[in-house]
């Protein structure tokens, strides 16, 4: 086992694995930049390091301060949390070559997972079922030619893109004919690389995704799923595990074939395989994520695993510690991502917390990044805290979830605990049958209530 | 009502000095109150947390400058990384104290990734004080040398 | 005003030295209080905290006297309990605003489980407003009557 | 189901029971001191009213304020928590003559389990094992004779004392002969009682209490045990569940009989049978407690069930809403109580929370009643809150609580955190064979470590 581990993030993240680290007996090494000096990971690792200034590119990004840090402070291993480095393969292969184990997938995993062009043929050869779409386009008319196969309306994508950056919704023909070369630049200029392509799009989806966790030793676990259909823009907003939108058929048949697929690429580590679910229930790939995410810990309230702690001991060469078999989720578990932003206009809204109040109590677990005092810098998402609710029953995790949010209490900034209160109270939330197109539609209403 | 506007300073300085949140006279003419702290106390409260809280381990940082706070100007470490004095073992250091220093002059090494940083000074100036034993580990920010500028 | 600065200062360092976090003196002519740091802010904070805080769901209590704090003498329920001016509907209210009341006196009923709980003046004193309605709850400390001592 | 619940209690055990009732949907008043005014409590509940000043008797025990504080708010019943009224059979009475449903077992099982004469006889009769014991002694003489029946070293217990009070350890008869008078004139003033009797002493003993509950409608279940060995002078500090001291078949056993005689009584609500554990891992009888505990939490965390939501839900007339069957824990939980108290002398140490940070992440739970800012009172009991930590196994456990205790900031009071970090880092304990002479050995070796 590790002996030190860097945590090349901040923030909630950074706290996760300080936390799996002391219960694994590993000291831990913060790195900060100069805004984050008083940040919650930097007081609670063994060790902390200011490696550069608030720009991410300076401090949180870069790599040389990074490993540097890890040379002075004697590091053996580095996580790299989500966002910032943890999909960067040259990072992880940099680690390597310095000595570092990099705790994640493999360089060239992350590598062909990161690649949407390469991940889709991958997948279609792994039989993951895969939802209409073209290769790399040649030219607008080639464009227009796959659209028509494919059948309008078409969702226009870079290769290069992701997380919601890079896509454009396609309702017929002309539109391709004006969109195309716009989305050619945009997908230039955002990820250097300006290749296209076009999938069939769904009016309304349904965001599911799987849990996948391998040793490298033959420990293949697919953990259930998880659904994120509650997103602004892409970004998801709250998640719950499981899905009550999945059918049990269609749960079993990706289990196994998630399995196969995993097993035949040799994938170590956490990562997650993402689908659109369409009207109609079925399942198409959209991408693999070689991180742990944000959400994880919805799929750890109903494995009763420690999905951080075992990506950890997979990278220190050992075996997945639960026995294998079929996973059966204990109850229902949903999070909230508290952000600091406004609840209605969705700005951000840094600065200092005046006042703290967690939320406790039977089945609430808390995952927070910042205290009362803290300051919340500008340069860095907004996320503050998750707060996630466990009940044996969908509706008894809402209820608890409820009763959680009214004791989540912070004062100097604001918050969206709000709009998660409107969420749970939504009806069409509550049904559980809502698509990503929920909040799209809650805030509709809401403008329209107002005279 | 006139305003002394010395003798308010000379309060309020002397309020900061023995950390005085509040002030108030009063007399048959005129009242006076002073508070400090309400906005102030937030960030204070925040600053106040580290250092009084049982940390579970302390920050050991491998080198935070500001621990001494020697007033002056300074030199810091734009890199984390191993400080060199010299350019190799055998060598005399890059500056002594005293030192008269050009612009440009290289001060000091960082040693990164195995690649040398060299750390050249920006102005002119004078070395007061070297504050990093040599093949001591800094952070960004870290100070490296007291200096006088010139 | 004449601020006598050096007493001032003495006397804050006193309050140092000796950790008093506050001092008031009163004379005929003025008025002096000094309020000091630390432990001061503390209870302030609290104290703001549940105004500042989106409380779940406003603690709606039956009465809190204090809300709007008018100036002068009080007296105060020392019962949980629905406030009656009368002994009965039809009788009229055992004392109205301006009435000169006298130690013993009963001022109101203060019902709790079935039992009327007569509030009786401890103190002369002249009664300037009725702070509750008839029939209204009441929490222990809730102000019933502003009075002027006599 | 009721639509207003009245909590007689301050504390976390109040925000306790405010949680599980908004998750039931049911309005909440809190009750509280003038010294509370700011407590949490009041601040979370619905309604809150103060009800008398700091002492006890003015307030939480004043139940003619309590009451009218129920009619004047409209609540329909009543929840007393734990201490206070909570096994105070009068005050259940007072409740129902009122029309307010008290939230607990009916009056004549406090009654009869409340009396520690009646209860051991009650017990013995309903085939609960117990220690060797006399019946009330008449005099000197018959306790002389009944010490050497059952064989000193022997305990000297009030009939009418409890957790720990009127207790005395009588190791032969010429010091039982002087005891004997002055534990009675102890017992007369302390509990109006002057009832005495002797039982066998254990030198290492355990302390395991089994959890039931029971809905008056047929449903019954004996939800396994906890360890509560940790004890300083009687009382509590660290508590766990399952007990890994306890004999598998025993444990079978005692389900079966406490099943059994709770069928037979009749009992109704959340209770707790407390066996002294003897060094070959017999049970032997101690009480009964008619209440929720402190330590109920551990229990939850292991079967996934909320019992405070059950008791609620009993009282209103429900049945329990799981199935019967075995009970099998699911891992293990650990439960420390965070009292403001010198971790060394135990001196109580009320006054202003500077700052507060609960701990959080994986396997976490917290139940608190304070907040930073919040000026600790100095009449109540010492308890902050509790931090409970699950796991798959005991080490697991100990490894998450561990990291939770490093994580727990209280500036401004002094806790018995240091005291809590010593105990998990402690061998005996570690090891699971401890008794509840633990904490009394520890502060032995502390102090002969010291020059």
């Amino acid at each position: 086992m590790f002996k030190k581990v860097l945590i090349a993030n901040r923030g909630e993240i950074a706290l996760r694995v300080i936390r799996a680290c002391r219960e694994l007996g590993i000291a831990t090494v913060a790195v900060h930049s100069d805004v984050d000096d008083e940040a919650l990971h930097v007081r609670f690792a063994d060790e902390a390091v200011r490696i550069g200034s608030a720009a991410p590119s300076s401090s949180y990004l870069n790599v040389p301060a990074i490993i540097a840090a890890a040379e002075i402070t004697g590091a053996d291993a580095v996580h790299p949390g989500y966002g910032f480095l943890s999909e960067n393969a040259a990072f992880a292969e940099t680690c390597a070559r310095c000595g570092l184990t990099f705790i994640g997938p493999r360089p060239e995993d992350m590598h062909q997972w990161g690649d949407k062009v390469q991940a889709r043929a991958l997948a279609k050869r792994l039989g993951i079922p895969m939802s209409e779409g073209s290769g790399v386009l040649a030219d607008v008319d080639d464009a227009i030619r796959e659209g028509e196969r494919i059948g309008f309306p078409v969702m226009l994508k870079a290769s290069g893109g992701g997380g919601g950056r890079g896509m454009h919704i396609i309702r017929n023909a002309e539109r391709l004919r004006t969109a195309f070369p716009q989305a050619q630049a945009e997908a230039e200029a955002g990820f250097k690389n300006g290749d296209l392509y076009v999938e069939r799009f769904v009016e309304e989806p349904r965001h599911i995704e799987f849990q996948i966790l391998a040793d490298g030793r033959g420990g293949v676990r697919v953990l259930g799923e998880r659904e994120c259909s509650v997103q602004r823009r892409h970004q998801k907003v709250l998640e719950e595990a499981p899905s009550c939108g999945l059918d049990p058929e269609i749960r079993a048949d990706m289990n196994a074939t998630l399995r196969r697929a995993i097993a035949d690429t040799g994938y170590v580590s956490a990562g997650t395989v993402e689908f659109l679910m369409d009207e109609r229930g079925n399942l198409s790939f959209m991408e693999m994520n070689t991180r742990i995410q944000v959400e994880h810990p919805v799929t750890e309230m109903v494995i009763g695993i420690d999905l951080v702690a075992e990506q950890i001991r997979i990278a220190a060469g050992e075996e997945i510690t639960f026995p294998d078999g079929p996973v059966v989720p204990r109850g229902h578990a949903i999070e909230c991502r508290i952000n600091a932003e406004d609840p209605d206009t969705f700005a951000p809204w840094p600065g200092p917390i005046l006042e703290y109040h967690p939320p406790g109590g039977a089945g609430i677990r808390v995952d927070s990044g910042v205290y009362g005092g803290f300051r919340v810098p500008a340069a860095y998402d907004s996320l503050l805290a998750k707060v996630i609710a466990h009940g044996r029953t969908r509706d008894e995790a809402i209820a608890r979830m409820r009763r959680a949010l009214d004791e989540t209490i912070f004062t100097g900034i604001r918050t969206n605990v709000p709009l998660h209160r409107r969420i749970l109270d939504n009806a069409e939330f509550r049904s559980g049958r809502y698509s990503t197109r929920l909040l799209e539609r809650m805030a509709a209403e809401k403008a329209s209530a107002k005279p | 009502m006139e305003i002394d506007l010395e003798r308010l300073r000379e309060l309020m300085q002397a309020m900061g000095e023995f950390d005085v949140t509040r002030v108030e006279l009063e007399d048959e003419e005129e009242r006076l109150v002073l508070e400090r702290g309400h906005l102030a106390s937030a960030p204070q409260f925040t600053h106040a947390a580290p250092a009084a809280a049982p940390s579970p381990a302390p920050a050991s940082a491998p080198s935070h400058g500001a621990a001494a706070e020697p007033e002056g100007s300074f030199i810091t470490s734009p890199f984390v990384g191993t400080f060199y004095n010299a350019p190799s073992p055998d060598s005399p250091p890059f500056v002594n104290v005293g030192a008269e220093v050009a612009p440009g002059q290289t001060l000091c090494i960082v040693e990164a990734m195995k690649l040398m940083n060299e750390i050249e000074a920006e102005h002119a100036c004078k070395i007061l004080e070297v504050l990093i034993d040599n093949g001591q580990p800094v952070e960004f920010g870290a100070r490296l040398f007291r200096i006088a500028p010139r």
